[in-house]
């Protein structure tokens, strides 16, 4: 049975494509993003608690590497097979080697209601998988010079609000452990899908106002949106078998790697490399992969989850 | 009372740059600015500031020809290949001139 | 006992006429009646799963009836009686024939608190009565010719925010149903008096604004504004008798007949028939029978509800 | 550096036109409009934006002589008797004259 | 179409002075005026609107100079030593000048 | 333990020392803090219905007593010792001699997660203690004379939305009573700790902004706003020995008396005393004195409470 979370995504979708007068306020979306992301973070934080850190490493480096890996493979495809400018290119691939915070809530939901359990630190890998894209992005676009300003870089990449907010819920879920969070749940876990549903309205309602930008960059860029979440997951899901991830943690791996960023890297490739246009990679990534993602890739990627599972077994 | 001549410089460009470019004010002797929120359509497209990443902001500065003219120059120089920004000056009397 | 959200209706009205600084951000008045509208849909929807559609089908063309005769009744009053301008007296006889989805939300927190049960498919009846009303007003105002742009009017009705969010929620709550919704009760069902409750707050003050206007123009306005909700409230009753409804179901049909619009319709007005004034029509809807029906209204109804069944029965 | 003269057309009138007028802009010729939310009094009354339908807007059209003079009288024809608008225009310096 | 010469007296100061600022212009004769929230800098440091107390506001009023030089003489007077304000004029077009 | 809606406190702090791009757009800001001046106010209002008004009368009276002397006291302090210009000592004792409702809130917070209980009314001394500093402040900054325009001054100080806020949701929650106000709880009383996670996070980012200016300002300031919630505090303590106020009572009013406004004070200020620099006052309150009080102050209130209490009886 389909989430009532998706059909608020089409709901949001259809109203934007009919031209429906249905605006959600800049400071709402602000408010109900801010809200998902700590709550994510502290979720992940108290599970952290639970287990020693270095059991935690080898998941924490292949994440990493999965990051550049990704990256570094979608680039040479959209500069050659895409014909797109370097800087397109590089700033493109940064977008899909990254992740979605909201695809990732959405995976979530999903795997909440099909009662699949998941190891419950996937925030960090999360939080770590928004980082590694945006530098080699950065790096793919301008090469390795002297003049490249890391320091700033750095700020803008760290100090981003998604990632401070995750960061910092992961902290604050670390130190309080679940009991002293106990009276923090009714807004940061109770409300939590219900304030998904409201953030997802308005992806619906922003993904119509990328379908025009789409039709202007022609079939390439929809067939990339589609087929490189597809490889990616193939990736994520060997990876999360690899790791000896249980089927919702190798499920939200896939999710992770199909996910393509439309907050942390845009804004960081808005700065760091201003040469891009921001319209191709945000098309692909909110007009095309994310919807994709949310109403065809996550069962998916369980039931790829499954069947690898079943295939390592037998 | 008095009151003297100086230009009134109106930026409009994408939100993502308003740190940066206070940043620039400042190094260009601009002696204040004020910002407003705002959206719009140019040759860039429609940015309907509908979210973060799709926002316009409005900045004015008052100031003398001079630092207009190299306030201009210096964006002109930086930003206008790469992104959504307008700009244009005009007159106006202001009060106390040794504000700006 | 009077219900608390009725006290913040109270506490922002004495705050406005007293001049207090406190004012709700319009970004806050905007999420709270999304929430509301949305809430409110879901809950419809829902119960729309539980029964054969047709069954319906009396009622929800009644109810489109006492739309279109409301306002056609309206307007010659407002025309000969109290001397309005064509337009005008069109414009506020739409006000009058459509409904308030606020006071719609504080009759069903009255009847909640009364533990009055009622038919659970009304917010569909309130979706239907929003647009007969415009419809009727504008061509009162206009009169049926060539040059009436019926496509962008069609358009500004059934695609503004409070139809899209209603109608949205009944789908949703339709498809997801019962079971599918309990993961975003917290937000939609849990909260919604609270919410309701700021919401009425922020009524207050707007309707504190209205005082101005209503003075200016003069005693007809007041009057049109209490004896149009009791006849329309009698005509509701009526009709909620007539269709069989329990003493819930009636009451709330007589307060959608009594309630005036003033979200929907303004907007729509605004657009189709600018020569309107749209102040006599918000300080009439706003300034007096929306504090009218929630203060003194919808008990009135709900005795009169009670009154007529026993009346029919005996 | 060069300048060139154009007219900056501000309007401010009630939010509710927003998508009409835009689209009316579309047609007469503007090549850009910039929007930020306002509230305000004259001589239709106050409109303190507290809530949707009394709410202003302030659009600011930056174009040639032809087009303000364009912009208008359109606007004036159709919107100033029935809506509160205001519209004003002044000179301004642009760089990139072959935009507006 | 004839349109007269008016001016466009810009003030930008502190949000807590909306109400008082209001009151006073209906006293000098002002017949309207348009308000934006805003953000700045000036010489009196850094107001990033981030809350309450440290936001901006932007009033414009379109008037006859008369009218623009007695509003800016009050301003000057009773807000300039103790409120981060700024104030200037340009010179503007308008189509119905009884209005102003 | 320390209690998780300090870490966001920190959180806040840590992200705007960092420069991060994190900003809570000002529309959630105060409808947080609306959410916040309801709930405590309900509360209140709550409890006052249960007990006889007029036993309230002597503690009412003692902590106006209290509102006006730590003005008086902290004035020559600041004047002589700190060689403030008369009006900017004016306006920081009137800061201090008044309450901050979120250094109430934390302690409320951090009682119950002590578990312990105090009296309920508590609100009702909160909304008394805004007020006198305001106007011996006013006194202070202009003599008694002529000029001095109560009326706006009243205006200016009893419309303000903090009081306002606090005043209807005592009064709303003395009307409606503990059963009236069930419906309402879900928003009032169980998001109450999340929402208050959420202002403290904001408020830890807007302290940060205020440590530019307090280096300009010197150290005088930054002792002054240690010592003097320490010295209020004590005679806090003293006076809630001296009515009789349990132990977490007693906390609560040396931690009213120990906190300093940051929100009605400094509106009404820049109104009526103009020529004070507001930065000052803010810069003391909110960069010092929040964050002194939220992390060391309560719970050192707490202990003076107890030792008071254990040195009383013995
Ligand atoms: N002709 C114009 N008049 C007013 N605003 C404009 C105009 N052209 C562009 N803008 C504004 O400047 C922004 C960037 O313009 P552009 O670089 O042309 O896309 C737009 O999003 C508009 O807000
Ligand atoms: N003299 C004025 N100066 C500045 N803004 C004005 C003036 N008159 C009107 N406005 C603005 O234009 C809107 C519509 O004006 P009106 O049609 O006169 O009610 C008002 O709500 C104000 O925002
Ligand atoms: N040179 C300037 N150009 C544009 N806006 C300014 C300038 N100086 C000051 N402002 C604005 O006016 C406000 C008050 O200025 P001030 O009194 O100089 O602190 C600032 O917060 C800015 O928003
Ligand atoms: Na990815
Ligand atoms: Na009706
Ligand atoms: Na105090």
């Amino acid at each position: 049975m389909i989430d009532p979370i998706i059909l608020f995504f089409l709901l949001g979708a259809v109203a934007g494509l009919l031209r429906s007068e249905l605006r959600l306020p800049a400071a709402i979306y602000e408010f109900v993003s801010i809200v998902l992301l700590l709550a994510i973070g502290l979720k992940g934080g108290v599970e952290l608690a639970r287990q020693p850190f270095t059991s935690l490493l080898p998941q924490m480096l292949t994440v990493v590497a999965m990051g550049f890996g990704l990256t570094l493979l979608a680039f040479p495809v959209l500069r050659y097979l895409g014909r797109f400018k370097r800087t397109d290119a590089a700033s493109i691939a940064a977008h899909y080697g990254s992740v979605s915070v909201g695809t990732y809530a959405v995976a979530v939901a999903y795997l909440g209601s099909q009662q699949v359990s998941f190891e419950e630190h996937m925030p960090l890998l999360l939080v770590l998988l928004e980082v590694p894209a945006i530098l080699v992005g950065i790096v793919l676009a301008r090469g390795i010079s002297r003049q490249t300003r890391w320091k700033s870089i750095a700020h803008e990449v760290f100090l981003g609000k998604g990632i401070v907010l995750l960061l910092g819920g992961l902290l604050i879920g670390w130190v309080a452990g679940p009991d002293g969070l106990s009276s923090i749940e009714p807004l940061f876990v109770d409300l939590f899908k219900g304030i998904l549903a409201l953030f997802l309205l308005e992806m619906g309602l922003i993904m119509a106002t990328q379908m025009g930008s789409l039709r202007r960059h022609g079939p390439f860029l929809v067939v990339f949106a589609i087929a490189m979440p597809l490889f990616s997951a193939l990736v994520g899901t060997w990876l999360g078998w690899f790791l000896g991830l249980s089927i919702g943690g190798t499920t939200i791996l896939a999710t992770l790697a199909a996910s393509a960023s439309y907050i942390a890297v845009p804004a960081a490739m808005r700065i760091s490399v201003p040469e891009a246009n921001p319209t191709l990679s945000l098309a692909g990534a909110l007009g095309i992969t994310f919807p994709f993602n949310v109403l065809i890739g996550i069962p998916l990627y369980h039931a790829l989850a499954v069947w690898a599972q079943t295939f390592a077994k037998g | 009372m008095h009151s003297h001549t100086r230009k009134l410089l109106t930026v409009i460009t994408e939100a993502a740059l308003e740190s940066t470019l206070v940043r620039d004010l400042d190094q260009l002797h601009a002696h204040g600015y004020t910002i407003t929120d705002a959206r719009g359509k140019g040759s860039r497209g429609t940015r309907n500031a509908g979210w973060e990443a799709n926002g316009n902001i409005r900045i004015e500065v008052v100031c003398d020809t001079v630092t207009a003219v190299n306030i201009t120059a210096y964006f002109q120089e930086h930003y206008y290949d790469d992104y959504a920004m307008i700009l244009f000056v005009s007159d106006i009397e202001v009060l106390r001139p040794e504000k700006f």
